[in-house]
């Protein structure tokens, strides 16, 4: 009984934050416009929950036991521990023990594997967005953590499946809750090698050319090609493709609107904002 | 295949407390964690392609940061280290 | 390249060591019968390599990051940390780190996915059998966890394919190696809750042979069938017929070999020993 | 639906230290895990039955083991308890 309300992606380049006083006014200008907007849709869409399916920038998890998929199920989530997001402004926030439960319930129903927590910290992965997009009032957030930084990673192909699984979930959940989907990272960008500032905007237009295609049988097969055959060269960074892959799973149908795209060395990351029809 | 504690080490100096100590006494910190004594000579030289294969890229760079390398430099080592991307991209098209 | 030389399961109940003392000299001589065949069998078979395939019982994993499945691709494990097994023989194992990760990329290949772990202490469930079978010289072990102790677990659906993707990535290993597999746990008990005591005999029974029957398409569904009804009945340790269920995927054929059964309710467990041909 | 510090005190109680230092001051080791006013009370009267619901069966038995509590009282306790068996097993069927 549970309705999805929004499904939208962001990039969340730390820079967005860390240098926001040294980017050129043009940047800052170009970021606010499309965060502002994002943010108004979200919030047009009055979502109770808001399922925000981010990578793990090293908060939570180590070596010592990293999950390909982890789903939070805690009552709360703490803030970002990162310093440099000292400023955000929730050092608490509420999550939905009962829809997360109820979408890993399914997960394990429906073939998939994920790991779960009652305690996380979201990083800036998840509060960049969150900020940038000012949401009021602040839905309750159920996190999905996609393992995009350090093998073992999901394949493209069962992320897309993973956010089809979410929406049939979301449907299926017994409670009246209007909840909306954003992925976060993304586009092409590199960390830590030797491609690192380097931004594939090439792969980005064709990358969104293909979300904008839908979601039927031909198109997916078309974007998982064309996936197989570019991402490695976009950066590790572009690994976050993946939560865009889940939204747009989720979403399942034709209807993708771009609120932003532009290339932004300056912040390290092809930086695309968007929305799905629901 | 990762070095697990020099990924540990790196994870750990996260913590603005542990980066600050590292900073004033690296071989206090250093004394911590049982590194192979290649790993620890790597670290001691600054040597970014020696450390670049054993960890991941995310850490390796936040690390270099915390160490007060200037990205500049960083970014001019890691590009001369014959190093081809992060595991975690080489993977990619194995993965599918 | 690598060779499936051997496939078997045994039941783990922590009171085989914590109680051996105390038990009737019967039931220690039946233990010892059928550990000293599965290890006669184990070490017959030369495994350069032994998975094992168990439950952790809250020793690495707590509810701050729950897998459902996690492999250990460590160079090293460390024994077991219960006080009552400070005489198990080992304080170290040694990994085998190369054929974990292929297994831990295969399964990612083919739409599993697991946590993975450089860093692991085996528990019981991994040690009493290693023990009691008195394997020399001991392989290098690759564990694999199934999570059959708190949600999420697997579902038998998924554990019997997992294992058909573990035998798969074994013999896609490109180097020469002889790996065994075993599967600990189950076989019908219960822990700390209104049963423990408690053992389902007629279920054990049936299962054995429903295992015994092979891994045809009408088997497997037969198997499946029977455990979605009486599973749930049989006791929550009965959840690590998982394990198994595992074992049984990656045996994929025809030849099932009792090695002993029969209800201990003195180690509250049903206790059985087997081997799968391969 | 678990209760992450109730589950986390009888997860931490594995070790022999802890354990034994439980034993000898139960409330100096509680003081230690923000619980709330009734599992707190819960803890203070071994009320099974109001436990078991919270926490998982493993750690549920092996705190009372830890607690000194004899195994034929606990089994006595959780049977009298109107609990129908562990999460994991009611579990089961849903996951089919
Ligand atoms: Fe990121
Ligand atoms: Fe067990």
């Amino acid at each position: 009984m549970a309705d999805l309300v929004g499904i939208y992606a962001a990039s969340h380049g730390p820079l967005i934050v860390r240098n926001w006083d040294v980017l050129p006014a043009a940047t800052r200008s170009t970021l606010t416009t499309a965060f502002t907007e994002l943010g108004r849709r979200i919030n047009a869409a009055r979502p109770d929950v808001l399922i925000v399916i981010s990578p793990d920038h090293w908060v939570n998890f180590f070596l010592d036991n990293l999950p390909s998929i982890c789903i939070g199920v805690g009552e709360t989530h703490a803030g970002p521990p990162e310093p440099w997001l000292a400023a955000f402004p929730h050092k608490q926030m509420a999550g939905h023990a009962a829809l997360a439960q109820h979408i890993a319930a399914h997960a394990c129903d429906h073939d998939f594997e994920p790991s779960v927590s009652y305690k996380l910290a979201l990083d800036h992965g998840f509060c960049i967005p969150l900020w940038k997009a000012n949401l009021d009032p602040l839905p309750a957030i159920v996190p999905v953590i996609i393992n995009t930084v350090e093998p073992p990673l999901p394949s493209p192909t069962r992320c897309i499946a993973l956010g089809n699984a979410i929406a049939a979930a979301v449907k299926s959940f017994p409670e009246p809750l209007r909840v909306a989907l954003l992925a976060t990272g993304g586009m092409s960008h590199s960390i830590g090698e030797p491609t690192m500032g380097a931004i594939d905007e090439a792969f980005d237009r064709e990358c969104l050319q293909h979300l904008a295609a839908g979601n039927s049988d031909e198109s997916r097969n078309t974007l998982l090609k064309f996936l197989a055959a570019r991402l490695p060269a976009a950066g590790n960074g572009a690994a976050e493709m993946r939560n865009w892959l889940t939204a747009h799973g989720a979403a399942g149908a034709v209807g993708f609107d771009l609120i932003h795209y532009s290339a932004m060395p300056e912040i390290y990351v092809g930086c695309g904002v968007a929305a799905w029809a629901v | 295949m990762r070095d697990y504690w020099l990924s540990k080490l790196f994870f750990d100096l996260q913590t603005p407390t542990a980066a600050a100590e590292y900073r004033a006494d690296r071989e206090a910190v250093l004394a911590r964690y049982p590194l192979k004594p290649d790993v620890r000579a790597a670290i001691a030289n600054d040597n970014v392609a020696a450390l670049a294969p054993l960890v991941n890229a995310y850490l390796l760079r936040f690390y270099f940061l915390v160490a007060g390398m200037p990205e500049a430099d960083f970014l001019k080592r890691i590009r001369s280290s014959g190093c081809t991307g992060s595991a975690a991209t080489r993977k990619e098209a194995h993965h599918g």
